[in-house]
């Protein structure tokens, strides 16, 4: 789940992290009026990717009239294949500086890891590629959070690399900073996020400490304990998902995992490594992968009927290919769910089937009773299927 | 011999009164695993499968000795589950759940370190020694076949279909290891290296990474290091499409690491050679055993 | 700062605790009105001590005319000393079991330590003392708090010892539980208190899990992290100190940490353990110390001043010893304050002085051009006290 | 020799900008303590004192190779100041603030319990090492004097008079410690006595304890099971009011302990003589000693 921009901040709000005054606008009388509440302003996409300043995404007004036509310039506008449901007017601040501050998830070290850099604002990747030890890391133990003389030595560290005149001096920015990393690491961990971040973090000419951007993205598996938040993002969520393949929409509907690529053989298997694997396949023998499906572990014939129909509803898919693997998926329920989706579904296109593994036997019997042949190798299904799509093409 | 596992284990099921767990139990008893007790919280006193079921995995522990937990409990319980486990005592926890939240496992990650537990997992088929007849967790019981080969991996049904084409040319194994497919886990691919290095009987490593991450790329490095054993490697994902990414935290923690590219080259630096598909990777395993 | 009944049942329900439907009575009209919206009621005198039902001060009411009796009748009461400026009416609970859940401060393990039982009602200390093998205990860690594995395992250790036919199956205990034991800890951390009680915790013949009553103790120490709580709480806490030694309410006020004790010597002195044994001294003179006043590390003069005038409003004083040993607190400023204090406050009982350590020549000196005569050995100065005292009443 | 501290110790002062920390650095200088640094977060880079001002521990510890610290920061920051000590890897903390909430101490203590730094404190005098010249705390300097004995005292200012007294006989302290007054301690009465059992130069221990919890009692276990130097026992606090206690929770964990009889009857069932005033435990030293 990932939060726009707006939502984020009201997240921050709440934890008690400074963020500039705004007002969310979808349509550019909304935007005369926020302008008007709160003086120049700067006015922002509400789009669920990071690079919108350069996209042009972002713009600055003056007076409620630009704001207006700025606005309606904005909401027009179609940013990386997202249309744009809002803006957000806020008011104009006065950089002093632009720091960068981020948890998130570092794999390698199974922690949330706390990144501050002197060096914020959109160059962040490049400094990280080229100067990475301007960027100070932190990786708290996540039962404590990250301690005072914790942050407050992360801060030390990323000050040893800042360049330039500081607004603050070292004993304000340790004191503004241990507050805001411990509440930004808190709502992250509050929030099951995999990404809180603040980029960039301005300090005003004024020496005011505020969050300019804001980024959250909240773990799928934890999603079941946030339903609330959830709900209260639904709108917006879905207002912001209309720029998004509405296959992937439609899957996300489904609870299916599921990536249109825009081939024309379905594919569909259970478990990520599996699946990805077979797209391998249909690329090495020459084929195009319509989409990624996982059904996961454990799938019982209902999922794999709807799995099915998720792929048919592809109208480039011209052919599909299901390869199961059984552990904790087992053969008889995959086989069950095939050929009822088949009946119910009347599918014309070639089905290939890959089945091996537990109840492997009584899935490929039901399989074969119901005029389904299913291959043992994997290889030489993927190969059946992108000659087979090639025939039909013919 | 084998890793982590063997015929002396002695394994407690969390959760295994639930559908899941009745099934996998039962094809653990089938393969010939030391299945002692199972674990269901508020069904203690009763039998399941003709084990004893207790309510925790300490009073599993005190009456029966296990060693070994393999755990079948849903997503918001498993982090829990696996906490027990090490607090229990138990030298190895395997866990097979899917779609725990990532921050309930850095948390059980963090908890563990301060513990001689190990971890497998979780999101992940478990393991198995076929010389021991010993499995936890749901790699298929025909999978697997007593060999020279180490198997770990990170997918679950790639693990099986590696195991398969092996032992359809003859090739067995020590102990298949599948490490799981989440963004944080127990045993990294570098562990278990480490301790097939330590195995006597393993005679060549196969391991089948995926995009994501760096556990590849630091298994690299151990090789290059110096790795006493021939090594097998495969990467999958190769065409799958770069995912979606939201602000700027993912690149400046993963930098170039994570493709199937920056695997592949790392892992090829090292020495190992990296096979294109399963075949190949057979086709390896077939030119390394004959050779010795 | 202790928490009522009724105030530490409102954090049980902000954290998420069940707790009986309640309405807090300051009249036999409230009280009326109560029981006509609740039904029969239990009324409960709200006063900040254990064994209220021993001492009379809790009574079922099954209808508003004797709801408005038993209410009257309780307002009036004085229990141990306190007054009672309001009562808690709350629905009667058909009760199954009483448990007894407790989070507090084991200092021993400098921890806090959960402990429940399933023998709990009035006579729990009782069972602390006979059979404590009937009190499970568990130790969380104090960042990460009590897992639900271990909670699980505390309540099936309590659950060995239980005695009688359980109104819930152990699976149904367990998922109770765990969150109520978490939750009560976790508001043991957020407030930063040093008790968190629920006894009984009723088990309802319904199989409701409901906190029967509530006891929260606040850590002095911690109180400028709750200013807020403290100020919500303000009207009543006063109302129910009406019922405490008036001198001890005054010294609250002015911050000194003085305890009231009913003789006629007044003692000051720095550090916890230097009073105590003063006052010890003074007792092994015969002489009856008036109260233990305590005033701290580092005092300044105008603490010091503060403090003989707090000794001083105890009509029944007839001599003060002071008593400082100079480590943080220094001889100098104790003088100064001294000094001031007896010119402005024309004090005319006896003024034994023992002045040793830090600033100990200074302070001397100052005091010897005033006119007080400092004295060095702590016994000696015990027995100057008692003697003058028994001279001056005489 | 001594414990804990001697004239080899490295000491930083947390908070030694402040007056308290100014004034009382100022009396460890004359006393003769290896005072190398200060570290007031914001500041670093500055001088007081003549001594070099760091941000932070770490940073200290690196340019000067400190090992031990004396906190002086108000009590909202002091844990958080105990913490940072441990974590630089110091040996020794010592926390003189008085007034730090319980809970912070709960925590700070779980924090150390994982590391090797010793705390003393907090709510306490410090502690002073006469023959090394070397105090850190708040002692009065003039208190402190070469000898024999060993001190160890849950209140600060008894600590002084105990030292003064038996200074006055001519009875100088190896290590006088102020365990301080807190619920939540770093080192307890028992922690203490086993160093002062380990240093060859300490013939004696006083130990000076007071009502509340039951360190004292545990001492006595420890005593009881065979310490090898005379104790001078002394408990302050016998004609104190019972506290009032709410709820029932104190009395389930602390049962009968914690009052003075407890603990003088538990320390005289181990051999302890218990004086009953400071006085009477100079006479008590003075016979063991003389007698020795």
């Amino acid at each position: 789940m990932k939060l726009l921009e707006h939502q984020a901040k009201a997240q921050f709000r709440r934890a008690g992290i400074e963020c500039p005054m705004g007002r969310v606008a979808r349509s550019p009388e909304e935007a005369e009026r926020a302008c008007s509440e709160l003086g120049p302003v700067v006015v922002k996409v509400q789009v669920p990717i990071g690079g919108r300043g350069k996209a042009g995404g972002v713009k600055v007004a003056r007076s409620p009239e630009e704001a207006r036509a700025v606005a309606r310039e904005l909401l027009a506008m179609e940013i990386r294949g997202y249309s744009v449901p809002a803006v957000l007017c806020e008011e104009l601040l006065e950089i002093g500086q632009e720091l960068y501050l981020g948890v998130t998830l570092d794999r390698d070290r199974r922690k949330l890891v706390v990144m501050l850099s002197f060096a914020g604002g959109m160059e962040i990747e490049e400094v990280a590629e080229r100067t990475p030890e301007r960027i100070a890391k932190l990786w708290p133990d996540p039962f404590s959070g990250p301690h005072p003389f914790e942050i407050r030595q992360l801060t030390l560290n990323a000050l040893a690399s800042a360049r330039g005149a500081q607004v603050l001096t070292r004993a304000q920015l340790l004191s503004h900073l241990v507050p805001l990393v411990q509440r930004l690491y808190q709502l992250c961990q509050e929030l099951d996020a995999t990404l809180c971040e603040i980029n960039p973090l301005v300090i005003t000419k004024q020496g005011l400490v505020v969050a300019g951007d804001g980024k959250v993205e909240i773990d799928q598996n934890a999603e079941f304990r946030h339903h609330e938040l959830a709900r209260e993002l639904g709108e917006d969520a879905a207002a912001a998902s209309s720029g998004e393949d509405e296959l992937e929409v439609e899957a996300r509907r489904r609870q299916l995992t599921y990536v249109h690529l825009g081939g024309d053989i379905g594919v569909i298997g259970n478990g990520a490594g599996l699946v990805m694997n077979t797209l391998d396949l249909v690329k090495q023998q020459g084929g195009e992968p319509a989409n990624f499906l996982d059904i996961g572990g454990g799938a019982k014939a209902e999922v794999v009927r709807n799995a099915l129909e998720m792929v048919l509803l592809d109208p480039r898919v011209k052919g599909i290919f299901v390869n199961i693997f059984g552990g904790i998926t087992r053969g008889d329920e995959v086989a069950k769910g095939l050929i009822e989706a088949r009946d119910q579904l009347q599918i014309t296109v070639p089905l290939v089937v890959r089945m091996t593994g537990t109840r492997e036997e009584e899935g490929r019997l039901l399989l074969e009773a119901a005029g389904i042949t299913p291959a043992v190798s994997a290889p030489a299904a993927a190969r059946r299927v992108v000659e087979m799509v090639a025939e039909a093409g013919r | 011999m084998s890793i982590l596992l063997d015929s002396q284990s002695r394994v407690v099921v969390q959760g295994m009164t639930g559908s899941e767990g009745t099934f996998h139990t039962q094809q653990m008893l089938e393969f010939g695993t030391q299945v002692v007790a199972g674990v269901s919280p508020g069904k203690g006193g009763s039998e399941h499968l003709g084990l004893p079921i207790f309510d925790s995995v300490a009073e599993a522990v005190i009456a029966t000795g296990a060693t070994v937990s393999g755990v079948f409990v849903p997503p918001a319980f498993a982090a829990d589950a696996i906490m027990e486990g090490a607090a229990a005592g138990l030298q190895l926890v395997v866990c097979i759940t899917e779609l725990i939240p990532v921050n309930d496992m850095v948390r059980a990650r963090a908890f563990l370190s301060d513990r001689g537990t190990r971890l497998v997992g979780p999101n992940c088929p478990g393991l198995m020694s076929p010389g021991h007849h010993s499995k936890v967790g749901i790699i298929p019981n025909q999978n697997g076949r007593p060999g020279p080969v180490g198997v770990v991996s990170r997918s679950g049904t790639l693990t099986y279909e590696i195991m398969q084409s092996l032992g359809a040319e003859g090739f067995g194994q020590t102990t298949a290891v599948g490490i799981g497919g989440d963004p944080v886990l127990g045993l990294s691919f570098s562990d278990v290296l480490e301790l097939f290095a330590a195995d006597p009987e393993t005679e060549l490593v196969v391991m089948a990474g995926e995009i994501g991450g760096s556990d590849e790329e630091r298994a690299a490095e151990l090789i290059g290091r110096g790795y006493p054993k021939p090594v097998v490697g495969f990467i999958s994902g190769r065409t799958a499409p770069p995912g979606k990414r939201m602000g700027h935290a993912g690149a400046i923690i993963s930098g170039n690491t994570g493709s199937a590219s920056s695997k592949v080259a790392a892992l090829e630096a090292a020495g190992v050679v990296v096979a294109d598909t399963i075949e190949g990777i057979v086709e390896q395993v077939s030119a390394h055993l004959r050779r010795s």
